[in-house]
């Protein structure tokens, strides 16, 4: 019996040392060299390959980190903490970032905007853009309604109520996902410091925005009167100096006669009732 | 000429109830001459034409308002005689808005192009002829709208040996083509000549389709004395496809992603080849075309002949308006033709027609998902795979849409056409083109 | 050993008793690796690589340590009970030494087979095919060619999966059905119509 | 003045009621309801044959395999809060299908669990019509065949439905394996002109090959089938098994027995050419026809189950994504010599 038992431990022992050796032979022989770090930060990093980085994804947004210097702030969808871990792991000093937020320059709903046609046709922005017309709303610049940008965003932080997209703040991460696949250019990434937006984008004839919306900016400059230092043209446009935004009581001052210069708050009280549910991601982890 | 000639049959295809029974036996008429015209400053592919009128200026008909921009571009001229009025936006056929010029009439209706007639075209220089061409701004009139002198000029090792005008005119409901090659027999089939003469071909083919019997008739009995072979084909959707075309007529495929004149061939609208003739012979730029308003809510549906600068709402008062509801109001053919939602749109020289429907004559789009029954597989004159690629396009795989060549979709709406489940099918292939398009302008500009 | 008897095998071990729709072994990789075509045309090699080594090598271990015994000292020791230890650390050693060799040699591959490589260390279809070798007694070239054609087997039934996973990413499944859900079920109806090849083989 | 108010009585199309779509315009008239209801035309001689034939089993196996599909496909469009879609037919033309495989003998609980099987499992869940790769009809029969092997085989001798066991043509080439004789007996002119009419033991809808085949004419004829895909099914199944037929008489009877027994017909018109499941080209319809020509042969004459059309229609329901990647189709002017063509495509060279 206790031969037995000896023989059959040598011959594993044996076995397992040959194997051993030769594992370990092969392990050196074809060594490819690759570095923890890269992995230790892509664990930090939040996974959601989101592509706001300018990276093809987390895995190569770690690796431009530990391997070319890039500076992990570039992810906007991580939070401070986050960074100073990632930090702590490559061993060098996280740069400082300002919190952004999206915003969708429209008041445009489908009850506050004029339809000049029935649209019939793919429910996507992008596939509505194409259409001669593009979309129901008769207004060229506005939010076509359709969702695309509530589609893209990873983070399920715009919402569409009633064919206008909104964003919430709390839940966008800055990404720009949205921006870019706005067809009209209707998104921008601004300070999320700023409370207040003119949630206008038209570039038609001030007359004839009055006839589109219910809500138009028609450039009176009544807001940059009362301040200059906070609104100013851009392009044709009436908006926020980002640089120095004006703080939430100048909605009060300005009194806007459209009410296109209007609260964030109060701008999707009137649009969203109800919060998205975050949407859920990384499905099938294992 | 009444030869047979071989003809070769196109993958695919559709016939439509063509409509064409509606409006395809009343003669066209000259629509009256308006107070005001507004002509749009785009009306070609290419380069925009640059105006050269202020407001107030004294213009003659005919006379140039916008010069050409460029090689691959055409001029514009005043429709009537008059002042030039305001500079304005009208919303473009196909999305968008374009400026236009306003000329307000004077009544007079005076002729002054400053181009002189050329009779003896057979012994003019072919230079001097293509240049006739360019200054009378012609382009293709089927719907394309390319500047004619570009088609006309081939870099020689092409070697072209066949011009083939299209007269198949394949749309349902539109007659324009139909009523302007019986009324207009011997412009077109002397247009063809001149066009012919400059590209130095003898073989002439006329591809039109079985359906107008009559114009294929009074095409035959005059076309021998210009040496042009109508060639009767049959009536199969999209006929007038320009690689359909030269394939039936020639048995050439025009490779994906070439031109016609890679295979030897030149296509000419008939529209075109009459605004030839008349810009050689009579010395008159395109200023007017032939233009189908029809449709079941149409009082009086018909060709109407009308100046470039009229806007639909006057060519449908022109008709007599409406009796049924109209659900859609749409440029072109019911096929490939564009809804508008406004009646501000004007004619420009690729209007073949107005076409309004009512709604249970259009098409409703659902987002139902494909049944992968293969209709549109059949159907497609490309050979392409539309249900599939559609399914590639939903789901945003543009790359694999790009491998299954959806860049050759013509966009002939034959698949959709077909589709039982009533997918937009050419909204996704459009929305895939243009993606792909974006894409590969990026590529460039990172290389540049 | 004759062609016959062999053809019998490959067909059985391929479609009758097929490793993954018949037998329900190594499911993990099947459900895995079966989202891209691709990747599963890379894992069907690796599986048929390590399974045909695997069923050669511990072949040569059943015949000469495990149903092999040694007298010493007048005791017959027989080692037999230690077959799936010795089967275990043998399949684990050449995994190893594979994963090894695809990261220096084909590193997109190795990436993209992720997790699942080191997952063929203790993947019961390699080991089932070893045992079911051992337990039927069969030789050298039959052991073989069994783990070949169950590696074949699992290839198949990988690649005819991927297919049919690529065409489901594009469907409109209901929500909580996607993913492995679907994917399950998905492999039950084929895992049924594959036993219409029973008794192809007696 | 008359033109004046001529010109104000014109009646224009208002802007803003204007309905906006892309091209084209006009769709001719079939839909998916139309397309069911055409292929419920075309199931119609099938269903008057096995009325004939079985009688009242065939009337009851209908009327429970119908119901209870429809009903399934109303329940889950309930369940999941969506608009009920038993409207177009599908649920029916999957019930009627189904029904036609089940033997004179099934029970109602059969039926039953088949009809919910095929339409919820084999085709709601992986998201409804269209997105299913199995056809719901066969995977149905062969969940059935492989879970209730003895109610799947309650055959009954046509019009006296007395209940027999093995009466089927295919159960009596199993019998008669490793006999030339019985081979040949079964191979005789008379045995085939009753398989061809129908009047043999078998599912309630695929003895008659007559009927069958006056449905898969109807079906070629509104153009709701690829004719590859029965062609190249009954093609196959006719060259292969009369090879093996030839070299060994013993082993099977002769290929126009093959083809008029058991699902062959039902199989090659009604469910392998399920336009969901099959191949979208005609070159893929052919290999996928020939593929389950071959498995079918096969499984008849190696396997244990007598029968292999269901089985084979699922596994090369399987391969379908698969047959569609390798047989793409090229477009039209796509020549081996317009590389240069492809690459300006590619943006490659401008």
């Amino acid at each position: 019996m206790l031969i037995t038992i000896l023989v059959s431990a040598g011959v594993v022992a044996a076995v397992g040392l040959v194997l051993g050796a030769l594992i370990g032979f092969t392990a050196k022989k074809f060594e490819v060299e690759t570095d923890p770090k890269i992995e230790a930060v892509q664990e930090l990093l939040p996974g959601a390959n989101c592509g706001g980085c300018g990276y093809a994804g987390c895995a190569d947004f770690a690796s431009a980190i530990v391997t070319k210097d890039t500076d992990p702030s570039g992810c906007s969808a991580c939070s401070d903490a986050m960074l100073a871990k990632i930090a702590e792991v490559t061993g060098k000093a996280a740069g400082k970032k300002e919190k952004m937020t999206a915003v969708v320059f429209c008041s445009g709903s489908f009850s506050r905007s004029t339809q000049a046609a029935d649209y019939n046709g793919i429910l996507d922005c992008r596939s509505a853009s194409i259409v001669a017309g593009a979309g129901g709303k008769a207004c060229r610049f506005g939010c076509l309604g359709y969702g695309s940008c509530a589609r893209a965003c990873p983070f399920g932080a715009i919402e569409i109520r009633d064919g206008l997209a909104v964003v919430h703040p709390e839940l966008c991460r800055a990404c720009g996902k949205c921006v870019n696949v706005c067809p009209r250019k209707l998104i921008r990434l601004v300070p999320a410091s700023a409370k207040i937006h003119v949630y206008c984008n038209s570039l038609e004839k001030p007359a004839k925005r009055r006839k589109l919306c219910k809500n138009p900016c028609l450039a009176c400059k009544k807001c940059i009167r009362t301040d200059e230092n906070h609104m100013q043209m851009q392009a044709g446009l009436v908006r926020v100096n980002y640089s120095n935004p004006p703080e939430p009581g100048f909605v009060e001052q300005v009194k806007c006669p459209t009410g296109a210069l209007q609260l964030e708050e109060m701008h999707r009280k009137i649009e969203a009732l109800k919060p998205a549910a975050p949407a859920p991601k990384k499905e099938e982890s294992k | 000429m009444n030869i047979p000639v071989k003809t070769w049959r196109f993958h695919g295809g559709v016939h439509p109830a063509d409509g064409k029974a509606l409006s395809n036996s009343v003669p066209a008429q000259r629509a009256p001459l308006l107070e005001r015209y507004t002509v749009a400053l785009q009306q070609n592919i290419g380069a925009p034409p640059k105006p050269i009128v202020a407001k107030g200026d004294v213009v003659k008909k005919g006379q140039l308002i916008a010069e050409a921009g460029g090689f691959v571009s055409a001029p514009i001229h005043a429709p009537t005689s008059g002042t030039v009025g305001d500079t304005v936006e009208v919303p473009g056929a196909n999305g968008g808005t374009i400026p236009a010029i306003e000329i307000i009439a004077d009544g007079k209706d005076e002729w002054g192009s400053g181009l002189e007639p050329i009779p003896n075209w057979k012994n003019t220089d072919r230079e001097i002829l293509k240049k006739r061409i360019a200054e009378a701004g012609i382009v293709g009139m089927g719907g394309a709208a390319f500047p004619t002198h570009v088609k006309l000029s081939p870099p020689p090792e092409k070697g072209i040996d066949t011009l083939i005008l299209n007269g198949a005119e394949c749309e349902p409901y539109l007659t324009a083509d139909h009523r302007l090659m019986l009324e207009r027999t011997e412009a077109v089939l002397e247009g063809a000549a001149i066009a012919a003469k400059i590209l130095r071909v003898d073989r002439i083919f006329l591809g039109i389709e079985e359906n107008k019997p009559d114009a294929i008739a009074a095409l035959r009995e005059k076309a021998g004395a210009y040496g042009v072979t109508v060639v009767p084909l049959h009536v199969r959707y999209p006929q007038g496809g320009e690689k359909q075309l030269i394939y039936a007529l020639t048995g050439r495929s025009v490779a994906t992603g070439g031109l016609p004149m890679d295979v030897g061939c030149v296509v000419q609208n008939v529209g075109s080849c009459a605004a030839i003739r008349d810009a050689v012979v009579e010395g008159h730029p395109l200023i007017e075309r032939y233009t189908t308003v029809t449709g079941t809510p149409v009082v009086n549906p018909g060709t109407w002949i009308l100046r470039l600068g009229t806007t639909v709402e006057q060519a449908l008062t022109f008709a007599g308006g409406v009796k049924e509801r109209a659900a859609k109001v749409i440029m072109g053919g019911p096929m490939m033709g564009f809804a508008q939602t406004s009646l501000g749109v004007t004619i420009t020289k690729n209007s073949s027609g107005i076409l309004l429907l009512q709604w249970k004559e259009t098409s409703g789009y659902t987002s139902n998902p494909c049944i992968r029954c293969g209709r549109c597989v059949r159907a497609c004159p490309m050979k392409l795979l539309p249900g599939p690629v559609s399914v590639m396009v939903e789901s945003e795989n543009y790359d694999e849409a790009e491998r299954n060549y959806v860049m050759d979709c013509m966009e002939c709406g034959v698949c959709t056409y077909v589709c039982p489940a009533k997918r937009p099918l050419v909204q996704h292939f459009r929305r895939a083109k243009a993606e792909i398009n974006a894409k590969r302008r990026a590529a460039k500009a990172k290389q540049a | 050993m004759d062609t016959n008897e062999l053809l019998m095998l490959t067909v059985g071990a391929i479609l009758v008793n097929n490793v993954v729709l018949s037998r329900i072994l190594g499911i993990c990789p099947f459900l895995g690796v079966s989202k891209r075509i691709e990747t599963a045309l890379g894992m069907s090699g690796a599986v048929i690589f390590v399974m045909t080594l695997a069923s050669f090598v511990t072949a040569l271990f059943n015949r000469f340590l495990v149903t092999a015994t040694f007298t010493i000292n007048g005791q017959t020791v027989s080692l037999a009970f230690t077959r799936i230890l010795l089967f275990i650390v043998v399949i684990a050693a050449l995994v190893q030494i594979v994963e090894i060799l695809l990261k220096k040699f084909s590193p997109s591959l190795y990436v993209s087979l992720g997790i699942y490589l080191p997952l063929i260390t203790t993947n019961c279809a390699v080991l089932g095919a070893a045992e079911l070798n051992a337990d039927a007694s069969r030789g050298l070239i039959s052991s073989t060619v069994f783990g070949l054609s169950t590696g074949v087997g699992f290839g198949l039934a990988l690649l005819l999966f991927a297919s049919i996973r690529e065409r489901l990413a594009i469907s409109r499944i209901p929500k909580a059905m996607q993913g492995t859900a679907i994917a399950l079920v998905t492999a039950g109806i084929l895992a049924m119509a594959f036993m219409g090849f029973s008794g192809l083989v007696k | 003045m008359s033109e004046e108010i001529e010109k104000k009585t014109v009646v224009l199309p208002e802007p803003g009621s204007l309905v906006l779509s892309t091209s084209p315009h006009v769709q001719d008239g079939d839909s998916i309801s139309k397309i069911m209801l055409k292929v419920l035309v075309c199931l119609l001689p099938a269903v008057i044959a096995s009325i004939w034939f079985f009688r009242f089993n065939a009337v009851r196996i209908l009327v429970y395999c119908g119901a209870f599909s429809v009903f399934a496909e109303y329940a889950w469009s309930l369940a999941i809060r969506r608009k009920p879609t038993v409207g177009d037919f599908s649920a029916l033309v999957t019930g009627v299908i189904l029904a036609l495989n089940l033997p004179p003998g099934a029970p109602w609980w059969l039926c039953m669990v088949g009809s919910v099987f095929a339409i919820i499992v084999v085709k709601e869940l992986f998201g409804g019509l269209g997105q299913n790769p199995f056809n719901p009809a066969a995977a149905a029969r062969v969940a059935l065949l492989v879970g209730f092997a003895g109610p799947m085989t309650q055959w009954a001798a046509p019009v006296t439905g007395e209940l027999v066991s093995g009466a089927t043509p295919l159960g009596a080439v199993q019998l008669a394996k490793g006999s030339k004789e019985a081979m040949a007996i079964l191979g005789s002119p008379e045995n085939l002109k009753a398989l061809f009419l129908g009047n043999v033991g078998g599912s309630i809808g695929e003895t008659s090959a007559l009927a069958i085949l006056i449905g898969g004419f109807g079906l070629l004829c509104f153009r709701l089938i690829k004719w590859q895909i029965p062609l190249a099914m009954i093609a196959t199944i006719f060259v292969f098994s009369g090879i093996v037929h030839l070299a060994a008489p013993e082993l099977t009877p002769g290929p126009v027995y093959h083809i008029l027994s058991g699902g062959v017909m039902i199989g090659a018109f009604f469910m392998a050419t399920d336009m969901v499941t099959s191949p979208m080209t005609a070159l893929g319809g052919l290999v996928f026809g020939a593929l389950i020509g071959v498995l079918t042969c096969v499984i008849r004459i190696w396997g244990a189950y007598p029968e292999g059309v269901s089985f084979s229609i699922v596994i090369a329901n399987a391969l379908v994504p698969l047959i569609d990647r390798l047989c793409y189709i090229r477009p039209f002017g796509w020549h081996s010599h317009s590389a240069s063509a492809l690459q300006i495509r590619r943006g490659e060279i401008k």
